[in-house]
């Protein structure tokens, strides 16, 4: 367990939105090694719809930053069959929503030729893909699904939520042997154009450096109950501690960075000390994160627990458009407060 | 073709267009001063389809209520063209409970069973179900027939194929139109497909395939004409391929900084427009009186979609299951 | 909560496979309803590769059992399609594990539709797919991966475990006005070129019957421990239970049946009782059912557990093809038993 | 064509073929008196390749062990005329751990780097990874190919069209072979393809297509070596269909109830026998020493494998991640 999520203010005072710390970790790596190449749609003259490869293709030009057709298995496929011969692809799917178009290339290829080479294949992708809602963009486009690509053996799973992580992150991302899935949330890359956490512009070191795989981060230090949770909803999580602070819950909040590895220890850590558990998540809540970390307590010892765990994530319902909808389910500081305070009830 | 027939295309295609324009205007107007696009009366990604209006109006004037359409991640104007009620489609992009998907679905999934319309926001997702429709149609005796939209760089997903093929070995009543418009987001066509034309494709299945060259609305009701009737009489599907344009952005926000091509777009409806007028189909005044009626149309619709109430929160979790 | 699985002998003394129940079920819907069709790859002459189609094309003809071309995603669309325009499509995925092909027509279309659309479009879709390993058929066809399609919203998830079930579920799954997945596991067929568990034949009524989605099965009764499992994995808790027995270990034994909608309350009235839950799955662990259902009880009440939950499943690899590796991961009547002992312990 | 050449050609179809007599023998040996396909030495599905060792053998003469290939769920003649180390093969078969895979993979999942030698279970999903090995040998400088191969039944499935735009769109040095072996299971391919020839499928992406209507070796070979030397020169992909046959059961275990073209299938290994004893190329006595030599190096894998290490229990994690 580390208790920092971002240097502090001392060490850098350079600041960058979350997609620039991404941009930045790529193309400080691709100067690195040559053998890296980005490919996805629209990730050229566009620079990526989230903004997760601006100025690259200025920068390295057409044969190492390549815009797709709209043909994901083959790709997903290319940047597999690339890995295999050598080669560091760093591949985007648009949208997580459209895995369906080119899951088996991932799970049934990506993420396991390694294991059934009996380690003789490795296969070092880095696949990166927006996540999350908040925007009414509907049921095809505003889902994190994490759980499934967590739930699928083979693949690393990592889930920045700031600018520093998301360097670290995706520099671990392009140096592992794996196929690691790099999911960001369209709500923490600091968007021009799209309502911003303030979190999502944070200090950032220019020089590489590793942020590694498989650590969760305190975020914030506490005493009375666990909020363990990732991406946007750390924001949310924080923002909510802040004000519950006031009313006198001290909480500890968690930013789990990476789903696989899972850092079972730092959660069981921090529930031993407060007794009480809060899972937040902007995925589905049956069958997903929440249930898994609620499982990592319960398997451990459940006499840890003052209180039954709270699961506070985005119900089994497909993600309705209209705002008071989207709203009435996305997992808000609001609601996340309301839910710690029933915790402590 | 005779006047009425082309007075009703050039009609259809105003009123498309001027949905678009009143949406354009309302999804911008309350995004200001740092536009948000999550804020606002209009939420979300928005992708019009201004300047592709000919596909729509010559494919739909050849079908009924009882013919279906699978249309795209930009469906206005094939809602419209095929006689979507105005008001419902506002409502449900205000997101509201009058709307077709009681502001669950939004303007990438409107539903009208009363058209048989849908629409998926999945690129080349439409064209499966395309197949289904088709099949009951088939298999309940009815000789109606499926239109099935996608565009250009949705003609490179394995979708495509996977239908093309079933079609055609089943002999489906299923006319499979792309619009090609020159871009799929910021990626030209000729950085996505191999070759040049995707009526070549139809080859592939043992099908016809036809390319209308210059977004000519008379030029695809030909085509459709054809499609149509061959599909109603059982002979199976076919592909048409239309070389349109994308007059405004990708999505509403898409700066276009990539677009070499903005200074020599034509717009189909003022060209068409003056066609109508030199051939004394169309004089000035119908013009303005046509565009006056369908303004009048959209704004009652917009009125409509806005004075209706917001979804209930507490509602939230209706129509998961039925 | 239902304490049966199967009629008792006497009502029914006529005995059928799973595979024969399941065929029974839709043959016997197809004469009571034309819109009913089938669909799918080798599921006419050759009757499904382990016989969930044997004999309908004889009896129904091509036009009603329709082979496919290997088009999963056409013919997954092609269901939702007829589904929306009136008719009830069964569709066959052949082994589950081929999902990653076609998925994006089945959670983001099938699976969605309904909601986006108001509740104004209904998608009585059946998909029924071949889930589970066993006999060295290797990564890519051993999986069972329900945790994936019950963690998506829109789809109920129906997991038969013996021939009553199978056909009333069968039945129940058609009559739905929803898309319902109908998860098979080989083992549980009865095939005779497959190593069986002798419960895959047994009682089934000639008349057609539902059983309800949603409501899991108490198939045996016992004071100790709760173990909640499904699918051929319940045949194997049984035959643990029945070692156990003789051990002076008293288990009580649910099979869920359905796990969208998951019956909880059963879930938890069975712990309330036992105090010990032992959770047997053979999906992949993490993220996954074994986690839900800890979550249950971890968010109900910590503390009706006497001894922290244990959950044995599939672990997070790709799974083997040598038998020695296969079975050291399966969780075989030997590991429950063995596991078991651990919660009593 | 050379006579070293025709002879290369046979030694390498005796030998595929002596090879899945073999597996063919140890995997019914021990399934009975109850067949399990569970049961014996090889356990699970097995899919044999008899019949269709022309294709293998002739596209493989164009290749050297710096070349690719992907293949299906049918790998063994590809393996096997690509140069994979029997024993190694065999092993991988037996699930042992001095297998390919330490028997992890199967006969569906052979990974050897060493060939670049790879294939998939999956219909089809072998196409894409193809494009990447043949992208990775682009951008290193080598003139090396990938000939990625699938069944007539699978040139249906989606990720074929993607794959064959893409390679076209980027000149990839890629073949694309498809084994017509008439069916897919039990599915014939007039019930699944809409076209006679998937050759025209090639039309499509602006790339060559020839289909092979006879199983003729010398006519693979004559393709092979076209579309191998244009992929070398750059000059991008091609597609090859070879109508072959399936001598055997899909699977072994099939009954092929189904098939009613049992009585008419050539077995194409005797066939070219005939033809070069007549041409002069081959005698009686080197058809014997041909197929006992092919025996004895099949026996030697075998009993290599057999002979071989189980993997160990407790090292089922291993290799999970790298
Ligand atoms: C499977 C899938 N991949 C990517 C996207 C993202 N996307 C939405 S529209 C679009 C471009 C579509 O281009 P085209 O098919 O030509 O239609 P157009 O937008 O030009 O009308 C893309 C890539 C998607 N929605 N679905
Ligand atoms: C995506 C997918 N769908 C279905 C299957 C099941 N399956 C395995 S082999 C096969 C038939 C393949 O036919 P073809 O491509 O002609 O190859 P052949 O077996 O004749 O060599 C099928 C349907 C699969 N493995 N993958
Ligand atoms: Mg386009
Ligand atoms: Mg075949």
């Amino acid at each position: 367990m580390v208790i920092t999520g971002a240097p502090s203010e001392s060490v850098t005072a350079r600041k960058l939105t979350t997609a620039k710390a991404m941009v930045e970790a790529i193309s400080q790596e691709m100067d690195r090694d040559p053998s890296i190449f980005v490919m996805g749609e629209d990730i050229g003259a566009y620079g990526g719809i989230f903004s997760s490869t601006s100025g690259l293709l200025e920068k390295f030009g057409p044969q190492r930053i390549m815009d797709t057709p709209i043909s994901e298995t083959a790709f997903m496929g290319l940047a597999t069959g690339a890995a295999v011969e050598g080669m560091r692809p760093i591949v985007e799917l648009m949208f997580v929503d459209f895995f369906g178009v080119c899951m088996d290339q991932i799970y049934n290829h990506m993420a396991k030729i390694h294991y059934e080479s009996g380690g003789n294949v490795k296969v070092p992708v880095v696949l990166m893909t927006a996540v999350g809602g908040g925007y009414s963009d509907g049921a095809q486009h505003s889902q994190c699904l994490w759980g499934v690509f967590a739930h699928l053996p083979g693949m690393k799973v990592v889930v920045p939520s700031n600018p520093y992580d998301a360097k670290g992150l995706m520099i671990s991302a392009i140096r592992d042997d794996n196929p690691v899935i790099y999911m960001f949330h369209k709500g923490v890359m600091g968007l021009p154009w799209m309502a911003k956490n303030p979190r999502s512009l944070g200090p950032v070191p220019e020089k590489p450096y590793e942020v590694p795989i498989g650590r969760a981060a305190v975020v914030r230090t506490g005493r009375d109950l666990t909020i363990v949770t990732l991406s946007l909803s750390v924001h949310h999580a924080l923002d909510a501690a802040d004000e519950l602070a006031s009313q006198g819950i001290d909480c500890e909040v968690i930013d789990l960075r990476s789903l696989v590895p899972l850092d079972r220890e730092a959660v069981l850590e921090s529930v031993a000390k407060t007794g009480r558990l809060l899972v937040v998540d902007e995925d589905y809540q049956s069958f997903g994160l929440t249930g898994e970390i609620a499982a990592v307590v319960a398997e451990k010892d459940p006499r840890l627990l003052k209180a039954p765990v709270s699961r506070l994530a985005m119900p089994d319902i497909p993600i309705p458009y209209s705002r008071t909808l989207e709203y009435a389910v996305l997992p808000t500081a609001e609601r996340i407060a309301a839910a710690a305070r029933l915790v402590m009830a | 073709m005779d006047n009425e027939t082309r007075l009703g295309l050039y009609k259809t295609m105003v009123l498309s267009r001027s949905f678009e324009e009143a949406i354009l205007r309302d999804y911008h107007a309350d995004k200001k001063p740092v536009w948000d696009i999550g804020a606002g009366l209009i939420p979300g990604e928005m992708h019009l389809s201004s300047g592709q209006e000919p596909v729509a109006a010559g494919m739909c004037a050849h079908l009924t209520s009882n013919d279906a359409i699978t249309a795209t991640h930009r469906p206005h104007h094939f809602a419209i063209a095929h006689g979507m009620d105005l008001r419902l489609l506002a409502a449900e992009i205000f997101g509201r409970e009058t709307g077709l998907g009681k502001g669950r679905g939004g303007h990438m999934h409107l539903f009208d069973p009363s058209i048989h319309f849908s629409c998926s926001g999945i690129i080349a997702e439409g064209y499966p179900p395309a197949l289904g429709i088709a099949f009951a149609f088939q298999r309940q005796g009815k000789d109606s027939v499926v239109v099935a939209v996608t565009g250009e760089g949705a003609a490179n997903q394995g979708a495509f194929h996977e239908s093309l093929n079933l079609a055609a070995l089943w002999k489906l009543p299923v006319v499979f139109v792309i619009e090609d418009n020159d871009w799929a987001i910021s990626v030209p066509r000729d950085a996505s497909t191999s070759i040049r034309s995707n009526a070549v494709r139809a080859t592939s299945y043992g099908i016809r395939g036809t390319r209308i060259q210059d977004n000519s609305v008379e030029g695809v009701w030909d085509a459709a004409k054809t499609a149509v009737e061959r599909a109603r009489a059982g002979e199976g599907p076919s592909l048409i391929e239309v070389h349109t344009v994308r007059l405004w952005g990708h999505f509403e926000g898409d700066a276009q900084a990539y677009r070499s091509d903005l200074d020599s777009l034509i717009d189909p409806i003022p060209a068409y427009a003056n066609q109508l007028e030199s051939d004394g189909v169309l004089s000035r005044e119908m013009i303005g009186s046509i565009s006056q009626e369908a303004k009048m149309r959209v704004e009652d619709a917009i009125e409509f979609a806005k004075s209706s109430p917001l979804p209930s929160a507490t509602e939230v979790d209706r129509y998961v299951f039925a």
